[in-house]
């Protein structure tokens, strides 16, 4: 197991980037929520109430012409990104004017332009198009880096043992940020995995390079991302970024979470990140509640936006099949 | 008879064949403490112990490849997909494994494997948890494939399947879940491989599975105001196909559609059609209909997916094709 | 025009393609020092270096995923899978992501990824290494699935398949590697979704895929002695499929009889049947004969073997039926 | 990483049986190539010449009830499993009196009543019958294990991360047969895996237990098994071992080995697991001979019955389809 190196490259002002970054995805993720329990969206979704860290750190590590594949819990990484959020909350109406034009929706969330290369519903099945990714970077010897976020869940799938041994075995330009938030739905991590406590370990069935990371603590994200894309962008392989994180809310928006206890759930809200960045910058109340505020209205804008914007066309559901 | 819904009739099903048989387990993501994602499981775990009713990790290979090794070591192992869009990730245990081993052996292995899964459109699931595959299965010697469409029917080929020396992959639709319907007071096992007749009429056969048999009776209905008397069946389970039971309905009526959420484009009914055709060819006074999902995959924009998947109306239209109306 | 074999016509398009565009290279099991397990790729990691010809490990999921990757990162990759039994390990990258990310992305995304895989029966691989599952492809919106039984074709297919923005699953087979066939000197890329007329015929269409065109031949060559005269339509490409080429033939000859490898039973046959009794309905004097494998695995004596697949003698008796004799 | 107890529990006359057992397998297989290339027999094949100790040692550990499943490579474990070489020669001719009665070919060897759950043409495909088997055995608590072999690139496929993993998470009876011969056909293991030269560390991504062995030393092989089978047995959880071993031949019979050095070829002729045991035994030219002899004869019994078995009716090939 790497370290990292500890002197941060974050200044103060960054910090209060990444608190706007954070407190965006968190409001924007609770009026999903809500409009959701409204009844105004269609399918099903899942909020990352609690990783805004993680979504924040990483992405800021991130630059220009990087990539990344996503999950089924992807509003932070997309917003994180850069994806306008009138964008997202669009796509999560099934309109037009959404990032995947109505196509995708919450588990489908695309931007090519900024290097979103998907969120993906299936468990695992963004990893290898990383490593893809990683390797095409690799063959025209271009700076540029692959990026999976995956759960702890998705360490069981084959799918992420033979992504990660074929990164190794040729040095793609690969990181792999693991969120290991100890829930797979309602299935705890030592009910899912016998290494659950220290997810790290996956990296050692690979020779690969694996640093642990509180996920709570954006700026430590955000150095060991920087780190790692550094590494795999130099050529020198992949990483595993082993990201301790907590699930605020229920798996899918709705969950009862009948398998999960109140300690357990006191425990995730102890350890919210926007609360701990908010302490580290030592705010006081009103300069928190005009962050905040800027959030709230880019997130009711963003609402707005969706709600008034284009349905597709019925048949419109033929386009798009081939290229 | 009491009504119950699918959902119950499922969760009937599991727990009488566990109560019955010790040897009998479930293994599945969720289906524990959380009773599934669809809530299929709910109480077993309380019911039986966390032995039997079993939380695995995100392993859809290792769900079935599991199952399949129990089960030659005499269990009878019920074994779920959360979704049948992941049966994607088992097929190799599915399809080379488990549909094999008898026959690779010679006769020597028998594999008593239930594979549970569900899966269907209708509610923006999107194009990863909507998806409707039990063509693929038919197409595999060794299986035995089942779709039943009502609380009875699932409860009692679910019995049936868990009992059955073959491996069995068993579809449930997201839809049917709540849909309520009569079951018999006494869990009655009905036979893989028999057909059932869901409404008699004269003028032309419907062929529908799952959520379609219920789209084809409303269609059936809107059909009679129009004066022309439909047929409906249900061949509950697709392999083995009780051929006689849909031959034998087309030449009394002449006339046949068929019916599926899933693509047509190489789905069920292509199949159906072709049997069909062979076998009732001197009766058919008109052209096969097949209904079933345009050529797309499922849109997450609700009115992208209700364009895409088939409806009662779609069936209609294509019964008034098959009387020229 | 020079002769080639199948294999080298497979070769010379791979080969081609990688002169022409630094974007395309190729992955895969033992491709590279072996030259793949077949043979096919023989010499190309001499041409082109392990960069751009690679060993993966055993990893099918990984080897298509990779492919998505790099195809979605402006690559043309050309992945092999050694044996088309073991799609069924890959399916989830094909079915659920290379598939359907243009279609999820509403059109952002591009994946030109190949999948060459082979397979079939008739030298007793056994159960595992001789399926025949292009019909599961098909089902697939999405996917383009090519099917050549010539050497022409398939390096002209193949050279199309690999510039195709779309991704392709294209399939070869086992028996018609040593194959020879006249090709043009140059190389002329054949556009996907015409079917070629092998044959002409009046009194009955066999569609053929694969090497049951070859057996269809041999059998329209004996049927002639009997005054029979057949005509032999090769889709070559399953999808998008030629509709109107077969159902053009079949309404000049009023019969029809559909070949392949695959089991019978859900196979590609069926959805062509379904097509054809459809469009053709009154051009049609005899039920459609659907000729492919009977319904049991691959079994590993030669006597066996052969009694499941399909032979020109099938091929034969079948257009015996479809003209009454 | 586990260290296995060296008090050996393997006495003189042991070790001659196992010498027996390796020149059965041996000469069986050598015949087996000399007929296949005389185009006798159907399909195509593999044989395990050089990694016999494995076979032996492993199979002679385990007990009455145990189980196991196989690969393409299956003669040796098969026929070190006790299945009758008649029955093993006869179903590579595809006879009826073929342990799998002409249905299965060389890499579908099955022997329900030895326990053979079947050799497997997928890589990575018997592996999680295994632990399904061991979690039978572990429900019903059977004093019973399920064994599993197979080779160094099968550690890439997902089935095996997928097994390994459930097998570890629910202690299963489990025991992992490694057999690394460092080729995966006619890939090197460092062109397949990042950690070829050292596999145990696969076990490290499910705190398994791992033991690593000399493949061509069957005494070791014998005690390690012995070890891991009772490990198991106890209910104490799965166990990885990892053999080192040979691949004396080419990966099929008839395979011209283009990709391999002569160095390498040379480097596993010396490692020949019977010349060792010979050694070890201190056996005279004549004893060996006697051996040598009595395995042969055994052979070309098994050869006459096979070439005059009974062909399977063509339309027996619908039997056996469903149960
Ligand atoms: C292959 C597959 N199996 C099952 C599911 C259903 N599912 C959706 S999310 C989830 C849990 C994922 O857990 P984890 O990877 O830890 O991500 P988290 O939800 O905690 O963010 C499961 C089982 C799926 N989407 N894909
Ligand atoms: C899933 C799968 N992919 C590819 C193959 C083709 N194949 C047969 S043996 C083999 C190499 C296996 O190597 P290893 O596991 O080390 O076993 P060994 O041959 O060395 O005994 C391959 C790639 C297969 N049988 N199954
Ligand atoms: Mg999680
Ligand atoms: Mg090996």
């Amino acid at each position: 197991m790497a370290k990292v190196e500890r002197e941060s490259t974050v200044d103060e002002e960054t910090l209060r980037d990444f608190l706007r970054g954070m407190l965006l995805i968190r409001r924007f993720e609770e009026k999903v929520e809500e409009r959701f329990r409204a009844g105004e969206l269609p399918g099903f979704l899942h909020v990352a109430i609690g990783q805004e860290a993680v979504a924040v750190g990483v992405c800021s590590a991130m630059e220009e012409g990087d990539v990344f594949a996503s999950t089924h819990r992807a509003h932070g990484h997309t917003l994180a990104r850069g994806t306008p959020p009138n964008a997202v909350m669009a796509e999560l109406y099934g309109k037009v004017e959404g990032c995947s034009h109505g196509y995708g929706g919450s588990m489908h969330l695309y931007d090519l332009e900024r290097g979103n290369y998907g969120a993906n519903a299936v468990i695992g099945g963004g990893l290898p198009a990383v490593v893809g990714a990683g390797l095409a970077f690799k063959l025209r010897d271009e700076p540029r880096v692959a990026v999976a976020f995956f759960g702890d869940g998705a360490t069981n799938i084959g799918t992420f043992h033979e992504s990660l041994n074929l990164a190794q075995l040729w040095k793609t330009k690969t990181v792999f940020v693991c969120e290991n938030n100890h829930w797979a739905e309602s299935t705890p991590g030592w009910q899912h995995s016998p290494v659950w406590d220290d997810m790290s370990k996956r990296a050692l069935a690979y020779d690969m390079r694996a640093v642990k990371v509180d996920g709570q603590d954006v700026e430590a994200v955000h150095e060991a991302a920087r780190e790692a894309l550094e590494h795999a962008r130099a050529g020198d392989g992949p990483v595993f970024l082993d990201v301790e994180t907590y699930r605020m809310h229920g798996h899918y928006i709705g969950d009862p979470q009948v398998y999960r206890s109140k300690d357990d759930r006191q425990e995730a809200a102890d350890h919210d990140p926007i609360s701990r960045l908010r302490e580290r910058l030592g705010l006081s109340d009103d300069e928190f509640e005009s962050f905040d505020a800027d959030a709230q209205r880019v997130v009711d804008e963003a609402l707005r936006f969706a709600q008034s914007a284009t349905d597709p066309k019925p048949e419109d559901a033929l386009e798009n099949v081939y290229a | 008879m009491p009504d119950v819904t699918y959902r119950e009739a499922v969760r009937d099903a599991l727990g009488a064949a566990m109560r019955a048989d010790e040897s009998v387990f479930i293994m599945g993501e969720d289906i524990a403490e959380m009773g599934g994602s669809m809530g299929v499981t709910q109480g077993l775990l309380d019911e039986f112990g966390p032995e039997r009713v079993r939380n695995t990790p995100i392993s859809e290979m290792a769900i079935v490849g599991t199952g399949i090794g129990a089960a030659m070591a005499g269990m009878r192992p019920v074994v779920e997909i959360m979704y049948e869009d992941f049966l994607t990730l088992s097929l190799e245990q599915i399809v080379n494994q488990a549909a094999k081993h008898r026959y690779m052996s010679g006769g020597q292995v028998t594999v008593p494997l239930t594979i549970r899964t569900q899966g269907g459109a209708g509610w923006s699931p999107g194009a990863q948890h909507a998806q409707q595959l039990e063509a693929w299965l038919v197409h595999i010697p060794g299986l035995k494939v089942v779709y039943p469409s009502t609380p009875e029917d699932v409860r009692g080929l679910l019995w049936t399947s868990i009992y059955d020396d073959n491996p069995v992959v068993f579809f449930e639709h997201r839809l049917l879940y709540p849909v309520k319907g009569p079951v018999p007071e006494e869990l009655e096992p009905i036979p893989l491989g028999k057909a059932r007749v869901v409404r008699e009429g004269t003028d032309v056969t419907v062929v529908a599975i799952g959520p379609l048999v219920h789209r084809a009776l409303e269609a059936a209905t809107k059909a009679e105001e129009e004066g022309i008397s439909v047929e409906v069946v249900d061949p509950r389970t697709l392999q083995p196909l009780d051929e006689s039971a849909l031959v034998e309905s087309v030449k009394k009526t002449n006339r046949a559609v068929v019916a599926h959420e899933a693509v047509t484009r190489m789905g069920f009914g292509a199949e159906v059609a072709a049997v069909l055709q062979y076998q009732a060819f001197d009766y058919l006074d008109a052209p096969i209909e097949r209904v079933g999902a345009k050529f797309a995959p499922l849109a997450f924009a609700p009115v992208m997916e209700q364009y895409v998947v088939p409806h009662a109306e779609d069936v209609l239209a294509a019964i008034k094709r098959t009387v020229g109306k």
